[in-house]
């Protein structure tokens, strides 16, 4: 499997108007992954999985991320007015990342017996616009597994051949696996409460815990 | 003999077979739990008396002090009668069967078509338990039970044809007379040391497990696709009077393949004639229970559609064969010198072993080329 | 299998007259609280979904709160029958993620106790399996009885019979304790012996071919798709063993051979778990003969608070049933930011319905009990 | 043949009968209550706390350094530091635990605790018949419940507990050493005045 740009270019080539861009890998395990746009990416996928020396005919893993919004505080240089003088100055800003859910999918080649290729699909935002298209009709394999993140991350897969809840109960209306997400406050007394389920403790039982 | 005595006799015999096979039945439960223990690398139960005898007794306490659950929807009077009229009727099959030399409680002169009949209303009482038990599996149960035990009277009774045609009488007890002689060194000639008469004994018992549900044929109660089947909304004692049901089925089915073709209380050796006839026929009657219990352990059960084409695409046309096997037989009943003999035998075993090799590719279709297995380095 | 009968009864209203049965949580041969609604044409299956989500204790936000280390004892109970294959995909995949190496002798102890534990996961579904066909339990106690060896092994070593906890980043938490490596061999020797007995038992048994010859084929094309990975995909044909394609581990060191089936039904998947069964035994003829002595733990591998640069890592492992993988997405802090499983009988069990359409109940409780799943980790 | 597989698998069955009379390796059953199998030395079910001599509250060895409290997946340990301090077995004075509970109905024994604990204060024990009537107190062990002499680990885990011995009892002799020879070189030190 050659390096991830070529493949890059050989995807934007076959699929004109796909914008493919590489998000890097910190880790030692060097799994660059490949973003693409939600536009194409079905066709991407299809191209994907039946380009004779690409091959990648099994989708192994579906995930869904959770991206909140984060403030980091950055140290950028800045050029001020610094009693009067023009200077260089460490200045810590703010800047707020894009919040988005993201599905990543790792692709095999049965046939071709070479590695993980990794796409990540990405959405506007996490509150109203999050909607994916499904590759369920490429690869059966995410069938299951788009299902999964539907019920446990809220990504709506358009195209999905029979999305419902999978893990949780039709009726339940929240999505656990969020960052932001409450547990319901079902609490069962605990002989040893501490921290947290401690002060859930204290709020059930004012009186102090029973005997 | 006076009104009173008779009465008495019969009191008397009614009491010896409910006590007999009762208590056979509570040893039969205990030995198959043993038994299949031991062929399963475990000892059985062992807690409850010394060697877990004592076990049917729990079983039955538990049993009678269980809750009996109707469930709300069913249809109360069916689902109580439907044990009463499984078991009922097959005590009344222990009537017929000669347990001993003139120990059999009635000496009817047409013994086996009453066996038949009677055996033939287990099939009404499963399927009242299934339809009323208003559940899904149950239902299918039913089915299932009524499909089975109906194609599988077919071969039962025609399987049995052979022995009175030769014996020429519907009393058991002519049957069992007429296999008391002794040929050479003193070995009975029992129906089943001839061809027709081992074929018919298969065909019997394979038959016979499919009358009484038991193992490769216990679709009406397949318990890992349908739960429990037509037993599924039973609890408590009701629950137990269908196992007893079943059990006695089993033993009227067992009595019946030993007085047709083990020569019913006959000795096998003439020098061992001095040994009471109720207990060989005890010992046959064990020996088929063992069987049973051993099949059970094996074999996995049968589907539905296998299980009626096996009977009617091979049992039934067997049994058939069988019945021309019997002619041949009787047609060569002259030939008493020992190669005669031999050859009588072959004769009578290549008229079975034939058809019967024929039918099982028949049945299976033709034999797909065997499985092989490639291996990538 | 029988055909369907071609006019279904028209209720009143129209609509055919199926029988709505719920092979519900709770049922004989579901291995564990799995449900499938089944409408049933008499017994013909005319539609089967299956439902998750009774065993769902959300393993992964439980992770996200945990310890890198905190973890493993978790991942002992993903799929319960062979807990130190889960530990070994955990590690590995944390491994991959920080960077850590492994000593010789613990890559040799990894590769020998995830083959003892194929060979329990492989036999209890023989004896599963046979269990669903009605063979009233004789199978499993064959399989239990050997299991029951294997147990005893895992336990004198990681101190558990089941939930091991033996891997950890960078090795294994303890030793092999002396004469641990003698029992070893002579189990493996006299494994053969109850792999015969067991054949003899059921593979020729006419009953078993004729209720699973020709249920429930699986394509090679359908089975690639659909994600189907482990014994149920070589049983199709198509050769494809993580063991022999990533070569993780040691693997590549031993010599042993990858079966594949022909026509993809229950009796080659049944027939594929007996022959890899023969296979893993003379992976550990090989290992456990030379296994080297040496630490078995990378020194500089950290216990406590690890922390992983910030990163991603996908690592996957051969499981008994099928692709097992860890997705582990790190931002630098203690605990994992994202912890991923790919679970192998959950995306097995996508065809489930396909290979069961048109044949009766008996055979498609058969066709469950041949895709192998464990509700630990179908339902996480 | 039709039927010789079948027959086959008879034989097999017969054959296991027959031989679960005579073979020991056809019939594998413990009789659990009378026979019992042989303890393993490296089994584990629930932790307990080791103490040193004979006093149990006095020799806790457990520092109440909370390092097991945090590392523990489920969290099923309780403690509470009691500031009072006491010498430990090198002589250095350590905290001791007021309040050291552990919830066995939440602990599922993957024994993290006895590897990240550093003073080697708490190890797993191997008695499994733990069943009481009542689900939350008795389930609840305390510091008295939980303690156990060092004989009593030494009992079950031979070789890991004899590794830990020696080291301690060399580290003991060196601080009994090194306190000797503090004691006996106060003098010279005061001569130079502070010469450090």
């Amino acid at each position: 499997m050659e390096a991830l740009e070529q493949l890059k270019a050989r995807v934007e080539a076959a699929v004109p108007g796909a914008q493919a861009e590489i998000v890097p890998n910190g880790s030692p395990a060097n799994q660059p992954s490949l973003s693409l746009d939600c536009g194409h990416a079905r066709t991407v996928a299809e191209f994907l999985r039946d380009d004779p020396d690409l091959r990648f005919d099994y989708a192994s893993n579906v995930t869904g991320v959770d991206w909140p919004e984060k403030t980091i505080k950055e140290k950028i240089k800045v050029k001020k007015l610094v009693s009067g003088v023009e200077k260089e100055v460490e200045e810590v800003c703010e800047r707020k990342t894009p919040a988005y859910l993201e599905a990543v999918y790792h692709l095999y080649s049965m046939a071709r017996k070479h590695g993980p290729l990794i796409l990540r699909l990405r959405t506007e935002n996490r509150s109203d616009k999050v909607t994916l298209p499904s590759l369920t009709p490429v690869w059966r394999s995410c069938e299951f597994q788009e299902r999964e993140i539907f019920d446990l991350y809220g990504i709506i897969f358009e195209g999905h051949t029979d999305l419902r809840r999978i893990l949780m109960w039709p009726e339940f209306t929240d999505h656990p696996m969020r960052k932001d997400y409450v547990e319901p406050d079902d609490y069962e007394y605990e002989p040893t409460p501490h921290d947290d389920v401690l002060t859930r403790a204290r709020q059930h039982y004012p009186g102090g815990t029973p005997a | 003999m006076s009104g009173l005595h008779q009465i008495l006799v019969w009191i008397g015999e009614i009491t010896g077979i409910i006590v007999v096979f009762g208590s056979c039945f509570a040893l039969t439960t205990i030995a198959e739990r043993k038994i299949l223990g031991r062929m399963q690398n475990r000892f059985g139960p062992n807690r409850v008396g010394p060697w877990g005898l004592l076990q049917p007794l729990a079983d039955g306490l538990k049993m009678i002090t269980k809750e009996d659950i109707v469930p709300f929807s069913a249809d109360k009077t069916l689902h109580f009668l439907a044990p009463l009229v499984l078991t009922v009727p097959i005590w009344l099959a222990f009537a017929v069967l000669p347990f001993g030399r003139n120990m059999s409680a009635i000496d009817l002169d047409a013994g086996i078509l009453f066996f038949f009949a009677i055996g033939s209303a287990s099939e009404l009482a499963v399927f009242m338990a299934g339809w009323s038990s208003q559940n899904k599996y149950s239902l299918v149960g039913a089915m299932r039970a009524i499909a089975q035990m109906i194609s599988y009277e077919v071969p039962l009774v025609l399987s049995t044809v052979p022995v009175l045609m030769l014996a020429g009488s519907l009393s058991l007890n002519d049957i069992v007379a007429a296999q008391g002689t002794h040929t050479y060194l003193g070995l009975a000639c029992w129906n089943v040391f001839t061809p027709w008469g081992l074929a018919g004994f298969l065909l019997f018992l394979i038959a016979a497990t499919a009358e009484s549900n038991r193992s490769p044929f216990d679709l009406p109660e397949g318990e890992s696709e349908i739960i429990a089947g037509f037993l599924t909304e039973y609890s408590g004692f009701k629950y137990a009077l269908f196992f007893l049901g079943e059990y006695l089925g089993l033993f009227a089915m067992t009595g019946m393949a030993v007085t047709l073709f083990l020569g019913g209380w006959h000795a096998p050796f003439s020098w061992l004639e001095w040994v009471p006839s109720w207990l060989w026929f005890g010992v046959k009657f064990g020996a088929l229970i063992f069987l049973f219990i051993w099949v059970r352990a094996t074999l996995p059960r049968l589907r539905l559609d296998q299980l009626l084409n096996f009977s009617w695409r091979f049992l039934v046309p067997l049994c058939l064969i069988n019945l021309l096997v019997a002619a041949v037989w009787f047609w060569t009943r002259g030939w008493n010198s020992v190669p005669a003999l031999l050859i009588r035998w072959l004769l009578g075993a290549a008229f079975i072993v034939l058809p019967w090799h024929w039918l099982g590719q028949a049945l299976r279709g033709p034999l797909p080329p065997p499985r092989k297995y490639t291996y990538a380095e | 299998m029988i055909a369907p009968s071609a006019t279904l009864e028209l209720g009143e209203s129209g609509e055919p007259q199926l029988l709505e049965v719920s092979l519900g949580p709770q049922h004989p041969s579901t291995h564990g609280v799995f449900r499938m609604d089944v409408s049933l044409d008499g017994e013909t299956v005319v539609k089967l979904k299956p439902v998750f989500g009774y065993l769902h204790r959300n393993h992964e936000k439980i992770a996200e709160k945990c310890s890198y280390l905190g973890s493993i004892p978790y991942t002992d109970r993903l799929d319960y029958i062979c807990s130190l294959t889960n530990n070994w995909a955990y590690a590995m995949t944390v491994e991959k993620l920080a960077g850590l190496g492994v000593p010789e002798r613990a890559e040799y102890i990894r590769v020998i106790l995830s083959e003892l534990t194929r060979l329990i996961n492989h036999s209890a579904l023989a004896g599963f399996l046979l269990q669903d066909m009605g063979a009233l339990g004789t199978p499993l106690m064959y399989a239990f009885r050997e299991r029951e060896k294997i147990l005893d092994l895992f336990e004198s070593l990681t101190g558990a019979r089941m939930m091991c906890n033996y891997m950890r980043f960078g090795g294994c938490r303890c030793d092999l304790p002396p004469g641990w490596i003698e029992q070893t061999k002579n189990l493996v020797a006299n494994f053969p012996k109850f792999l015969d007995e067991f054949e003899s038992l059921l593979t020729g048994n006419e009953i078993l071919r004729a209720r699973t010859e020709g249920v429930g084929v699986l394509t090679p094309q359908l089975a690639v798709n659909a994600g189907v990975t482990g014994p149920m995909l070589r049983a199709t044909g198509v050769n494809y063993d993580i063991r022999k394609v990533d070569q993780y581990g040691v693997y590549g060191r031993f010599k042993f051979r990858v079966p594949l089936g022909e026509r993809g039904d229950v009796f080659d998947r049944y027939m594929i778990r007996i022959l890899e069964m023969r296979e893993s035994l003379k992976i550990l003829e090989q290992a456990l003969r030379d296994i080297p002595a040496g630490p078995i733990i990378d020194p500089k591998a950290k216990l406590r608070n690890l922390r992983p640069k910030a990163g991603e890592a996908y690592g996957r492992i051969e499981g008994p049933k099928g692709e097992l993988g860890f997705y582990l997405i790190s931002d630098g802090g203690p605990n994992p930011y994202r912890y991923r499983i790919r679970p192998p009988s959950l995306i097995n069990l996508t065809i489930l319905e396909d290979m069961c359409l048109g044949r009766t109940i008996a055979d498609a409780v058969v066709i469950l009990g041949s895709v192998d799943i464990v509700l630990g980790e179908v339902d996480r | 043949m039709n039927g010789a597989g079948i027959i086959k698998g008879m034989i097999e069955t017969a054959r296991n009968f027959v031989g679960s009379y005579h073979d020991k390796a056809r019939l594998t059953t413990v009789q659990y209550p009378e026979e019992k199998l042989p303890p393993v030395e490296n089994a584990r079910t629930i932790p307990f706390l080791v103490f040193d001599g004979d006093e149990a509250m006095a020799g806790l060895r457990c520092t109440a350094c909370q390092i097991c409290e945090k590392e523990c997946p489920p969290q099923c340990i309780y403690i509470i530091k009691d500031p009072v301090k006491k010498p430990d077995y090198v002589g250095k004075m350590q905290i001791q635990p007021k309040v050291f509970d552990i919830d066995i109905s939440v602990c599922m024994s993957c024994g993290i605790c006895v590897e990240v604990c550093p003073f080697d204060a708490i190890k797993m024990d191997q008695v499994f018949e733990l069943s009481t009537k009542d689900r939350f107190g008795a389930l609840l062990l305390d510091k008295t419940q939980l303690a156990k002499p060092n004989d009593y680990f030494v009992k079950l885990h031979k070789t890991e507990a004899s590794e830990i011995d020696v080291r301690r009892d060399d580290e003991k002799r060196k601080a009994e050493a090194a306190a000797a020879a503090k004691a006996a070189a106060p003098k010279p030190p005061a001569a130079p005045g502070g010469a450090k």
